[in-house]
């Protein structure tokens, strides 16, 4: 296992985990495509060697990389392709709403937060 | 918006449209021996989309129609088999001699391949006038 | 065998496309929703006849070896959790069709092909015997649960859209690189597989990967400490989505945590998992008490249930793990059922908040029928299935000599009820008011709608009466299940 | 016979809930009518002496959770007195309730739905059957004594019985786990004796004392009398708080050689039947007068059944048949006065012996007949309690036996004090002062002078009752064969005792009526709610800690736990099959990819955020092809164009810069970052130190040329291989440009909305 690939893929997720603790959608969006980018390092790294395109009649299946992950990466880009653009939907439409892009805190968590602290003892 | 009605840009795209959808054909049917494929050239066909509609070339794709035709292919495909006694998904192939391509093996993956690039470009155009790339009102009902 | 499985898998995709296409034609797209629905329930119901009859059934799709391509693979344990998901969103989808002219309802246009979606996830997720094709209907699930969440795109929605999406982004972010480490060890990404080569791991990785998949699957599941989002975006959505999320979603985590963590033979791990469903099942339903409104109420229950399901895995004995099962297939229907009640109470009420609503049992008796059931039975109280269930985890948990799990799940049983009570003292009973005028115009109270739901409602909770009445039969094929998943039969049925 | 009566029970219910308010009060005698069946069978049973042949239903047989069914002698006489009083209660509330009383069909029901219950619990013969019962009868409490349920007291009163007889009920399913576990069956009559676990015991005696109402748990009854008056007749006196002694009887014979039964029952028998007794004497409510007279009575019965001699089951038995009678007849009293003069408190109540002769006649009986004066039943069976209890020896047996003639002098005591305080005529006010008083109901009147006919009728086929009894107290303890009831004993020192224990009881009930003037405070309910407030109100706090709202927050606890679930593979690192690099380009690549992501989290503004992402996407596209995976380069390029063009077009119009937010925040995230990087290294190295199984490339590559027709391997996979992720992954690209479109389209204000979906309606 190519130990810069690891470390690509670790940093990469260390990056995007921060962004996406972010309040503003923008800076999730971007963490979620980082992260997108890790996970798939992460399967190459975990496919074996680097090789040759595994094109079947140009190299044998002994030089050639790994060519299921790919298949797999593939997949997992194209979803997170698709995801993120949801999330840009989802974060104009915050926008439309608020004027800002910026996660807010449950409204009713805050108010049971609250109420904790002066709850009325008499309760039905 | 980004937008433009430059003819400048409007005159390139135009250019450009035709070569980019030969592009698109020919990843698309190397894909199943070379780099490229129904995604490759999905997205080369929706870049082109997204481009027109910017400059406002395109107006009435409706993505949903293609979406669904595209879905309808490919789970298609996917159900065919059963109608012959065959597992699902299971693919047929069949020699085509192509010009240009040479000999090709053309299997029922390809068609399979053509849901998915309608799929990816109804995605694109639905993106493209989800998140405001266009000059007019969504009607696009949902 | 393999028609009825090909119908169960492509079914849903082809009958959502075609639905896509006919969405305009409301009558053409409705029919055509609810009947494949129907179609798909009763193959699954044939499905779940003859593998109980035959024993397991494996597809390999394409015919390719079960190294290289996908199979699916029909257990009586999958076909138990199928016939019960797709006949719970057979009913919900009834049920938003007669609800849909009010705001409470969902928007038609869009429900009904992307619920199909959901149903190919859910059935995908169900029978599929590969890791990586279990990840891409976990995709397909929850994608289809974005749109169904915030497609309204009120502002609430927005924002515990935004909450669930980005959590569910993020776990399936830890999904793909479980995948990373599963196939680094292995090699492999069919399960069957997995069965045997996890085993045979160093210890420590194979509980690093345990562990990992279990805060994979654990964060759909809602378990502790990963529940937190579940609450916060689940009651937001319309009655009918919220019915389906939460009669499902969870509980195909749920399913996945079963699956996955019996077959690789997870037995280490069995204490963590007991704590965390004994922290999952009391700080759920110590949510369930603050709350005050009836769908978070409900809300937060889940979280204390799926506690109750993880009790039994983390038994790790084949009555815990039957017990688990007979849970879970109880649960699906019975929560989704409270779900719909909650929106015929908020059909009624116009709100289902607990401070604006009382009285309601004098007003509409039949509602408080239609909840009081499926509410005793999630409390856990003879006759319903709800007791059966607990009393089975119960039992295996003094078997297996683990008494604080045990002490804990009747502690929760009472608090429960008590939660309840709760709904029941502040909505059924009290000075009966009226619905308020604001409300009046958007309320569902127009004639064979309001009567087509609570009929829709009441054959809902007539199957789960049902399901209680068959608990005997039930009970023996979960005992089956179980066992089948203990003893390491997956893989020599898949592989054979 | 059971099995016929059950669902025939059970349809009259769903009848009479369904029948709406077209019915009026008829429901009631409607209700009865299963009723006077099981009553004509039960008598039937109770005086054969075949037994009964066992009957069963299946239910869950791998779970011996199946319905068995077998009249014992004690069932068989508690089905007389449940049928009985349930019948004479019915054609009570005909007389109670008036026609226009609402929800009368859902009250019926669910009164019958209880006698259902109670008569399964007692013919039960598997502690699960007995179980779904016992539970059956708490929920149709809850629902009675919450029948107006628009007071808030009946409401608070309603959950407290629900919470305590439900704990109860888990206590028992516990133990009744415990010792069909121990034992190796279900069945009731198979169980032995035999030395079973403490822990058993003691669960099954705390869900006995649920039930009955004994002390400390016993706060829920004098609430439950918020109930209508019926109810309190049946439920709170004859039947339901009967349950509890029940269950205690009937694992009396199980429990025999278990020490922690007996001290464990005796606590709660003596303690409820003193403090029971003594609430009794502070009550101004005639209603509660009664309740806690109940809770006393109850006491005793836990006291001799505990006790465990022979004798003192006989005496147990009997006083159970006896209570059962005159403390429905007085409740009916009670509710005839409240109905027919708008008050119960006694203060308030005077020269009732003369304005309603026929109620102070029943109640004068009963009243003697709970006192034990001859020559009633109460009487013949409060002096087997004496003899049994002067029978007893040892100390704790001692103390157990002054504890009952202690209880005894307090029960006349409050007797008294209760027909003073309601019926006397107040010496130093005017006669004008008597309560007025509407007319009389024929359908109270009647059901409660049969009952109180019945104290005197049991005394006069006194020889018959006391074989009933025998037969009964002989299924619990085989020695009671020797035993009888007496109608007249002669003047043995028992009846001394009870001579005594009469008059000392007249005394002090004649001074509690004058000198007691303040009402006893409902500590132990408030108690009760201030523990439910306190459970609500900690689980607001609770929540309030855990459940933030915040997303931020959430994710990182995720991080964390997830960082956490990679500790075992720091255990099992191995750098052996690790290397630096595969190539050189490899390695600049990955710096690239990393310092443009770097600068992703560091730059401030959207646009160059956009750009960096896009150099980190070129970065990964290299490396891509770096690694032999054109079609991955190529798609790689096309994506990370669309969405870096998707997030300057989507988001661009945001002109402001990310927020700013704070250092320990920050600080934390940072932290957050690190660990998984850290634990995400950790878990890649060590889940490639030793793999168990190596991927079919030569298979693959060889299959995918013959069978799958193509040469790019990567696209057999995609299109034939693995079709089926395929599909499901255009499908998730469908659903979010559905999305997309929804989230795009202006909403309509909710009105307007709803008037847009109708022109769609079917």
């Amino acid at each position: 296992m190519s130990f810069v690939l690891v470390l690509t893929t670790a940093s990469l997720t260390s990056v995007g985990i921060y962004l996406i603790t972010s309040r503003s959608l923008s800076r999730i969006i971007l963490g979620f495509s980082l992260l997108s980018h890790a996970v798939v390092i992460g399967l190459l790294a975990a496919a074996g060697p680097a090789g040759q395109a595994p094109l079947a009649d140009e190299t044998s299946a002994a030089s050639s990389a790994n060519p299921l992950p790919q298949a797999l990466s593939l997949t997992a880009i194209v979803i997170s392709f698709g995801l993120t653009l949801f999330l840009l939907a989802l974060a104009r439409r915050q926008q439309a709403v608020t004027g800002d892009d910026l996660v807010e805190d449950d409204l009713e968590d805050r108010r049971i937060r609250q109420s904790s602290s002066d709850y009325r003892s008499e309760h039905p | 918006m980004i937008t433009s009605d430059s003819p400048i840009l409007r005159t390139s795209v135009n250019v450009i449209s035709p070569l980019a959808l030969l592009v698109a054909t020919y990843l698309f049917f190397a894909g199943h021996n070379k780099p490229g494929g129904g995604f490759a050239a999905g997205l080369v066909i929706g870049a082109v989309v997204i481009l027109r509609t910017i400059t406002g070339l395109q107006r009435d794709i409706q993505a949903a129609r293609i979406l669904s035709i595209g879905t309808v292919i490919a789970a298609g495909v996917a159900v065919a088999p059963i109608f012959f006694g065959e597992t699902m998904l299971d693919q047929a192939v069949w020699q085509v001699t192509a010009p240009v391509l040479g000999k090709i093996k053309l299997g029922s993956a390809l068609v399979f391949d053509l849901g998915v690039t309608l799929v990816v470009v109804g995605m694109l155009t639905a993106a493209i006038e989800g998140l405001g790339g266009t000059h007019y009102p969504v009607e696009e009902e949902f | 065998m393999s028609e009825l499985l090909g119908i169960l898998i492509l079914g849903p995709f082809v009958s959502a496309a075609l639905a896509l296409g006919l969405r305009r034609y409301s009558i053409m797209r409705d029919a055509l929703t609810v009947s494949s629905l129907l179609v798909v329930t009763v193959s699954s119901a044939f499905l779940f006849y003859f593998v109980n009859r035959d024993g397991t059934y494996v597809v390999t799709i394409g015919d390719w070896h079960p190294e290289l391509g996908i199979v699916l693979v029909a257990d009586l344990f999958a076909a138990m959790i199928l016939f019960i998901a797709l006949a719970t969103i057979l009913i919900v989808e009834l049920y938003s069709l007669f609800q849909r002219a009010s705001v409470w309802g969902a928007n038609p246009f869009l429900v009904g092909p992307v619920l199909l979606v959901l149903t190919a996830g859910v059935t995908l997720a169900i029978l599929t015997g590969d890791l990586f094709t279990l990840f891409v209907s976990f995709e397909l699930i929850l994608v289809s649960s974005y749109v169904l969440l915030t497609h309204q795109g009120r502002p609430p929605q927005i924002r515990s859209g935004m909450t669930y999406v980005v959590m569910n982004l993020f776990a399936s972010t830890l999904f793909l690189l479980g995948l990373a480490f599963v196939y680094a060890a292995t090699g492999t990404m069919n399960m069957a597989l997995l069965a045997e080569r996890i085993p045979e791991l160093q210890d420590e990785v194979a509980w690093g990967i345990g562990l990992w998949f279990l805060v994979v699957f654990g964060t759909k599941a809602a378990i502790f400490p990963l529940f937190s989002w579940l609450p916060d975006s689940y009651p937001t959505a319309p009655t009918t989505i919220t019915a389906v999320f939460a009669g499902l979603l969870t509980k195909i985590g749920v399913y996945c945590i079963i699956r996955f963590h019996t077959i690789t033979e997870m037995n280490d791990l069995g204490p963590i998992i007991l704590v965390a469903a004994g922290l999952t099942m009391m700080l759920g339903v110590v949510g369930a008490l603050a709350q005050n409104d009836v769908k978070r109420i409900l809300s937060f229950h889940i979280i204390s249930q799926i506690g109750y399901m993880l009790m039994g895995l983390g038994l790790f004995s084949v009555a815990g793990v039957a017990g688990a099962i007979l849970f879970l297939f109880h649960h699906m229907p019975t929560k989704t059922v409270l779900f719909l009640v909650g929106g015929l109470i908020e059909s009624s009420s116009g709100t289902s908040s607990l401070d604006r609503i009382s009285g309601l049992a004098s007003r509409r008796p039949v509602i408080a029928a239609l909840f009081a059931v499926p509410a005793l039975s999630l409390a856990g109280l003879p006759p319903f299935s709800g007791f059966v269930a607990k009393l089975s985890l119960v039992d295996a948990g003094i078997q297996s000599v683990s008494v604080p799990i045990v002490v804990v799940a009747l502690f929760v049983s009472i608090l429960t009820l008590l939660s309840m009570a709760k709904i029941w003292l502040e909505v059924f009973w009290g000075d009966r008011k009226d619905i308020g005028e604001p409300y009046k115009q958007t309320s569902d109270l127009i004639g064979w709608r309001y009567k087509a739901m609570v009929l829709t409602t009441g054959v809902a909770v007539a199957g789960t009466l049902v399901i209680a009445a068959s608990a005997g039969s039930l009970w023996e094929m979960s005992v089956r299940s179980a066992s089948e998943l203990m003893n390491s039969s997956y893989s020599s049925q898949v592989l054979k | 016979m059971i099995l016929l009566l059950l669902p025939i029970l059970l349809v009259s219910c769903l009848f009479l809930a369904a029948s709406g308010n077209r019915l009026g009060r008829l429901v009631f005698p409607l209700a009865a009518a299963p009723l006077v069946v099981t009553f004509i069978w039960g008598c039937s049973q109770l005086v054969s002496t075949a037994p009964s042949a066992e009957e069963r239903l299946v239910w869950v047989s791998g779970l011996s959770l199946n319905f068995i069914f077998q009249l014992s002698s004690l069932a068989s006489l508690m089905t007389v007195l449940v049928s009985g009083i349930g019948i004479c209660v019915f054609m009570y509330s005909f007389g109670y309730f008036s026609d226009d009383s609402q929800g009368l069909n859902t009250f019926s029901a669910t009164l019958l739905l209880f006698s259902t219950a109670m008569l399964g619990l007692v013919w039960a013969d598997s502690v699960w059957t007995l179980f779904i019962f016992w539970e059956l009868t708490s929920i149709t409490s809850f629902l009675l004594v919450g029948h107006k349920n628009t007071y808030k007291e009946a409401r608070l009163s309603a959950r407290r019985a629900l919470l305590i007889t439900a704990a109860g009920g888990l206590c028992l399913l516990a133990g009744l786990l415990l010792i069909a576990d121990s034992a190796g069956t279900t069945r009731l009559s198979e169980m032995g004796t035999a030395e079973f676990s403490s822990t058993a015991a003691v669960l099954i005696m705390i869900a006995a004392a649920t039930k009955s109402a004994q002390f400390p748990f016993h706060i829920w009854l004098p609430g439950a009398m918020a109930a209508p008056t019926p109810v309190s007749a049946y439920l709170h006196s004859a039947t339901m708080v009967k349950a509890g002694v029940v269950l205690a009887a009937l694992f009396s014979p199980t429990f025999a050689e278990t020490g922690t039964w007996k001290t464990v029952g005796l606590f709660f028998g003596i303690a409820s039947m003193l403090w029971g007794g003594i609430g009794a004497l502070r009550q101004f409510d005639a209603k509660l007068i009664l309740a806690w007279g109940t809770v006393s009575q109850l006491g005793l019965l836990f006291t001799l059944l505990s006790l465990g001699s022979a004798k003192a089951t006989f005496a147990a038995i009997a006083i159970l048949a006896a209570h059962a009678v005159f403390k429905a007849a007085l409740f009916m009293v009670v509710g005839e006065i409240d109905v027919r003069t708008g008050t119960r408190d006694i203060r308030k109540l005077a020269g009732l012996a003369s304005s309603m002769p026929i109620t102070f006649g029943v109640a004068a009986v009963s009243a003697a007949s709970m006192a034990g004066v001859p020559p009633l039943l109460g009487f013949a069976a409060k002096e087997a309690a004496i003899e049994a209890v002067l029978k007893l020896s040892g100390t704790q047996d001692l103390i157990a036996g002054g504890s009952i003639v202690v209880g005894s002098v307090i029960t006349v005591a409050y007797t008294t004090r209760f027909m003073l305080g309601v019926f006397s005529t107040p010496s130093q006010e005017a006669a004008s002062d008597a309560t007025p008083v509407a007319p009389q109901s024929v359908g109270m009147s009647v059901s409660s002078s049969l009952l109180g006919a019945c104290s005197v009728i049991g005394f006069l086929i006194l020889p018959k009752v006391s074989t009933w009894v025998k037969s009964a107290a002989m299924q619990l303890n085989p020695e009671a064969e020797i035993y009888k009831l007496y109608r007249w004993p002669g003047l043995t020192t028992a009846f001394l005792v009870s001579a005594a224990i009469v008059a000392s009881g007249l005394v002090l009930g004649w001074f509690a009526e004058k000198k007691i003037v303040a009402e006893a405070k409902p500590a132990g309910a408030r108690f009760a709610d201030l523990s439910v407030s306190t459970i609500l109100r900690t689980a607001q706090v609770i929540t309030g800690k855990m459940q933030h709202g915040s997303l931020p927050f959430y994710i990182a606890t995720m991080a964390i736990t997830a960082s956490v679930a990679t500790m075992p593979f720091l255990f099992a690192l191995d750098v052996e099959p690790i290397y630096w690099s595969d190539s050189w380009a490899q390695t600049t690549l990955a710096i690239l990819a990393i310092i443009s992501s770097l600068t992703v989290a560091a730059v401030r503004t959207r646009l160059s955020a956009a750009i960096a992402l896009g150099f980190v996407g070129l970065s990964i596209t290299g490396l891509f092809v770096a690694h032999g995976a054109p079609d991955l380069a190529l798609t790689q390029l096309l994506v990370e164009t669309v969405i870096v063009v998707g997030f300057v077009v989507g988001l661009g119009k945001l002109a402001h810069g990310f927020p700013q937010v704070g250092v320990i925040w920050r600080g934390v995230r940072f932290l957050v970052s690190a660990l998984i990087g850290f634990a995400v290294t950790a878990a890649l190295v060590a889940s490639a130190s030793a793999p168990t199984g190596e991927p079919p490339l030569e298979a693959i590559a060889e299959k995918s040329q013959t069978v799958g027709g193509g040469n790019n391997i990567v696209n057999v996979i995609l299109t034939d291989m693995r079709a089926l992720d395929t599909l499901g992954e255009i499908t998730v690209l469908v659903v979010v440009a559905i999305g997309i479109l929804a989230l795009a389209k202006p909403r309509l204000p909710s009105i307007e909305r709803e008037d847009a979906a109708k022109e769609n309606v079917i």
